[in-house]
């Protein structure tokens, strides 16, 4: 490369777009590509050295067992017997298996008149088509809302565990040293197959999400479900196109309030339907006629808010994971 | 031994996984193994659930052509405990691998008895 | 049916929905709604506690338009409604006992994040307390367990990730048998339900069908619970993650949360299972020694320790000893005696723990008993607050943890076979409490300690002082007025049949 | 079709033991993830399709990506093998075998 030239003139000139494309960063079909192409990760010869030396320390005192018999007596009862307990609990689970009513059969005590309603009275009383869709958010719809808040407690524990803030005084945090840089500075690589074939799937896989969340009470499926096939579209886009390009629709703040809005949603309106449910009082909510689009009471909307939330939550566990942020 | 073992047999399946899981969360060193063995363990116990409500010859409890006969569909109970099971264990999951990160970065091993060690080097 | 019924309902809809709340709010606000929440929460187990004893009858609250085997419902009794009140004013009292020391240990960006996990905290445990069907109780365990998990680890230094790691391994074991247990008595009686499995279980009783099933599965969901609760071979996660833990997660997590656990064993024994038929199982002798070898064995490491929170923390692992060897002992008194220790230890080991965070404050933040000498007299609430913990954990008259151990004593004498081992280890456990907390208090009201530490005054820890005396007057309140206590509690165990 | 579930639950047990077994993270992760499909078509075989979606869709899918970022993250998909290479060189190391059960 030369070295005489000034940069400006040095941009203009052929080598330059050579060598640039050469190295990935240009290409003559799609123009500037936004970002080298990431570099292979090195250990620093150092860092690993000391490291290494470490673990071998903490090695030679932890599976020191030349010089420890009484760690390695422990080690060795531990697994006996852990073993010992598993094949125990396997025994003792295919005994009581053998004796458990036979699979298959159609008189035992689970068929009984509980299952029964939901089958035949489920249309009628809860307007979904899909039976199971209507049991889990119309008859036992305190475990479901339960079960979205464990998803709502695992993003706020995943968010202490992997967030990087910056402090009071506006310094990055000091694990962001820790954490591998490559992966923080040099976003997914740009890669053309990776981007057109990412251009093509996206849209399906994003349109056959919302397709499931909205067929939740006519067919297979449903809020979760949905939600995180959408997940899934948005983190191949991330992987396809970068942070920079999903940070325009979706930050830390869109993914708050979504799930605000969502999880306050659920609880009112479920909130309504036990309260109303529980007094007697008549529900003001109409089920509308079992098969169509719109019907089937809460559940449609409930299903769209739980799509909602998965979706967000799942973009926002990979999020974290690959950089600690949105 | 009673005499439903072989009829049973999804559900013996079931329990082999089940004991599988469990002996790798107790046995292995290793922490991304022992939660994919507490995922297979979890994925146990939902087959386990699903093959009670199944009933042969019937098909999934969705209603098709307005019939709504207790002879026509599974039992629908079953499929919606699982569902709610299968969140949990994905939002579990998800919490035990970022806490593997956390302590990788850390303390750059993945063995509980190491960083145990560790720690009680640094004496902290 | 009476607006008063509504408020198991609405205490638990409350602290889910301000959960979602706090994660929009910044910090201030958080908080404020974090207290408002707990005291709300409170004072309306108050009201339906003294409407439960006017009308003293329990009554199921349908969750949703559907009937009993149909629907979801919970239940409200004495029990659970004292239960309610309890926690919340243990929780109360231990989120104002900690909140100055949690600026120092919790990053700042992720203080509203600890306000969320306390509100779902309490929900998981209002839902655990009131529920009256199997699989809700294993869904709020989970949220019970991952905030439980959050509260560990949210102070970010090794020995708690490794804590949390440790905890969340043993839990999931545990969660794994519980569900396990649970589909197995699914299958055989076809509910979810606990009233209806009752009824199902005692027809399976009586026609003699499925005996080894029954029996296998009521084992499972029991060792799962232990697990949880860290009775004593599964406690290896509990020093460090109560040692090194914020203060009021350390009180929040051994006085609720393995409380949470089994209080909803006992539901189960009760409600699900039926207590003759559990008593005639051999299940029982199984948690009485396991119950036994917890008191010693917790005794003697806590011995051994020279870190006192670490010590404390050991504490209660013989503490849940009591609490297990008093269901071991199958008799109703025995139950009564154990339920009153959950609520005499929660009382006790959160005042320790406050008090602790008093006594390491004047002794340059160190727990080494070589550098607490003598900071009783530096900081002297927390050292009176300490001695008076100390006291009732050790079972002087005055103060609770005399009655528990005056009521397990009781127990213990009606039961032929199990009175002579309950006796002697109840006594051996005694005297070991009685030295590692009398060593304790000796150390910090030694003259010889180090006079370069600050001394604190009342004026400079306010509310910390307020809670501390909150707690000593809680103590006394059990220790002195126990008969009452007691009689409800017959009476909230004789409803839940 | 009872052939074909015995089949698939024969795939599983597989599946599961040879994730015990398997000395490389990065496979083992893959192993998952087949496991998580077969336990998926097996769910369509026993009637219960929305179990079977959730199941691709979260098992096979969303866990599992997680999973391969957890990896990223700790460099094991890069120097996995090589670390075993350099342990096995450096020290013969008996007791590590005995851990790896």
């Amino acid at each position: 490369m030369s070295k005489r030239k000034p940069a400006e003139e040095y941009h203009k000139t052929f080598a330059f777009h050579f060598f640039s494309w050469l190295q990935g960063e240009k290409d003559p079909y799609l123009g500037n590509v936004e970002m080298k192409p990431q570099e292979e990760y090195v250990i620093d010869p150092e860092m690993q050295l000391r490291h290494e030396k470490e673990h071998d320390a903490i090695l030679d005192k932890v599976y020191d067992m030349a010089h420890n018999r009484e760690l390695r007596l422990f080690h060795r009862l531990y697994q006996a017997t852990s073993i010992l307990f598993c094949l125990f609990l396997m025994a003792l689970l295919l005994v009581t298996i053998s004796h458990l009513p036979a699979t298959g059969a159609a008189v035992k005590p689970v068929n009984n008149e509980v299952a029964a309603r939901y089958i035949e009275s489920g249309l009628e009383e809860t307007g979904a088509v899909n039976i199971v869709a209507g049991m889990i958010l119309d008859y036992r719809a305190f475990d479901t809302l339960g079960e979205s808040h464990v998803l709502f407690v695992a993003t706020i524990t995943v968010l202490i565990m992997l967030r990087l803030d910056k402090n009071k005084k506006g310094e990055p945090n000091p694990l962001t040293r820790d954490m591998n840089p490559n992966d923080r500075i040099y976003e997914p690589k740009n890669d053309a197959i990776l981007q057109l074939v990412a251009s093509f799937l996206v849209p399906i896989i994003i349109i056959f999400g919302i397709y499931i969340i909205l067929n939740g009470h006519l067919g297979p499926g449903g809020g979760f479900s949905g939600g995180a096939v959408i997940g899934a579209g948005l983190i191949l886009y991330l992987n396809a196109f970068g942070f920079s390009k999903t940070e325009r629709f979706f930050t830390e703040k869109t993914y708050k309030w979504i799930c605000f809005f969502s999880l306050s949603f659920y609880c009112l309106a479920k909130s309504y339907s036990f309260y109303t449910g529980a007094n007697h009082l008549h529900s003001i909510i109409p089920k509308g006629t079992p098969g169509a689009i719109l019907s089937s009471g809460l559940i449609l909307p409930l299903n769209i808010a739980v799509g909602l939330v998965v979706a967000c939550t799942m973009y926002a566990f990979y999020a974290m994971f690959r950089k600690g942020g949105f | 031994m009673g005499p439903n073992l072989w009829i049973n047999y999804g559900e013996a399946v079931a329990a082999i996984l089940f004991c599988i899981g469990f002996t790798n969360l107790l046995l292995q060193t290793n922490l991304i193994k022992k939660i994919i063995g507490l995922n297979i363990m979890d994925s146990a116990i939902y087959l386990f659930l699903a093959e009670k409500g199944y009933i042969a010859g019937r098909t999934a409890p969705i209603v098709t052509d307005g019939i709504t006969s207790v002879e026509a569909y599974i039992n629908p109970i079953p499929s919606g405990l699982v569902l709610t099971g299968i969140v949990v264990s994905v939002s579990v999951s998800a919490l035990m691998l970022s806490l593997t990160i956390r302590l990788y970065i850390r303390y750059h091993s993945l063995d509980l008895d190491e960083i145990a060690a560790q720690l009680k080097k640094e004496g902290r | 049916m009476d607006f008063v019924c509504n408020f198991p309902f609405f205490s638990i809809l409350i602290s889910l929905f301000s959960g979602t709340i706090c994660s929009v709010l910044p910090e201030k606000a958080a908080k404020a709604v974090n207290r408002i929440v707990i005291a709300a929460v409170g004072v309306m187990s108050g009201i339906l506690l003294l409407y439960l004893l006017g009308t003293g009858e329990s009554f199921v609250y349908w969750m949703g338009h559907f009937p009993a085997p149909w629907g979801n419902e919970i239940r409200a009794g004495i029990l659970e409604a004292g239960m309610a009140l309890f926690f919340c004013i243990i929780m109360y009292l231990s989120m104002a006992g900690g909140a100055h020391k949690l600026f120092d240990e919790v990053e700042e960006s992720k203080h509203n994040l600890y306000y969320i996990l306390i509100n779902l905290l309490l929900s998981s445990l209002l839902a655990l307390v009131y529920t009256n069907d199997m699989f809700t109780a294993y869904v709020f365990v989970e949220i019970n367990t991952i905030s439980a998990c959050g509260l560990i680890m949210i102070r970010q230094v090794g020995r708690t990730i490794e804590a949390a790691v440790r905890y969340m391994i043993m839990s999931l074991l545990g969660s794994g048998l519980f569900l396990f247990g649970l589909c197995i008595m699914y299958d055989l009686t076809g509910h979810l339900l606990m009233s209806n499995i009752k009824e199902s279980v005692a027809l399976l009783i009586q026609s003699g069908e499925y005996q080894i099933p029954l029996i296998v599965s009521v084992a499972l969901m029991c060792i799962g619970l232990c697990i949880k609760s860290a009775l004593f071979p599964f406690h290896a996660w509990l020093p460090d993650a109560y040692g090194y833990s914020t203060v009021s997660s350390a009180a929040i997590l051994s006085s609720l949360v393995s409380k949470g656990y089994i209080f909803l064993l006992i539901k189960i024994i009760y409600r699900v299972i039926g207590f003759e038929i559990f008593n005639n199982t051999r299940i029982i002798d199984v948690l009485f020694v396991f119950g036994l070898l917890g008191m010693i064995f917790g005794s003697l490491s806590a011995i051994k320790e020279n870190d006192i929170r670490r010590m404390i923390a050991y504490s209660s692992v013989a503490q849940i000893g009591y609490i297990y060897m008093g269901f071991g002992m199958g008799t109703q008194a025995g139950m009564v005696a154990s339920v009153f220790h959950i609520l005499s230890h929660a009382a006790t080991k959160s005042l320790l723990f406050i008090a602790a965070i008093g006594l390491t404050e004047v002794s340059g933040g160190s727990r080494k008993f070589i550098d607490l000498t003598g900071a009783g007299y530096r900081n002297k609430w927390a050292g009176v607050a300490f001695t008076a913990g100390s006291l009732s954990m050790v079972g002087v008259p005055l103060f609770s943890g005399f009655i528990s151990k005056l009521l397990f004593a009781q127990a213990a004498v009606q039961v032929e076979g199990k009175m002579l081992a309950a006796l002697i280890v109840l006594g051996i456990s005694t005297v070991l409490n009685a030295i590692y907390f009398m060593k304790t208090v000796i150390r910090i009201y030694a003259t010889t300690g180090d006079t370069s530490y600050p001394c604190i005054t009342f004026k400079d820890m306010k509310v910390h002082a307020i809670v501390l005396l909150f707690f000593i007057v809680l103590n006394i309140i059990l220790g002195v007025s126990s008969q009452p206590i007691v009689n409800m509690i017959e009476q909230g165990l004789a409803m839940f049949a | 079709m009872t052939v074909f579930q015995i089949i698939l639950m024969g795939l599983l047990i597989i599946c599961a033991v040879s994730v015990s077994f398997s000395k490389n993270l990065l496979n083992s992760v893959l192993i998952y993830m087949s496991f998580s499909l077969v336990m998926s078509l097996l769910w369509i075989c026993l009637e219960s399709p929305d179990l079977a979606i959730t199941e691709a869709a979260v098992g096979a899918g969303i866990t599992s990506v997680l999973f391969f970022v957890t990896l990223k993250k700790i460099h094991a998909i890069n120097i996995a093998e090589k670390s075993e290479e350099q342990k096995a060189s450096q020290c013969p190391a008996p007791e590590k075998g005995g851990q790896d059960e």
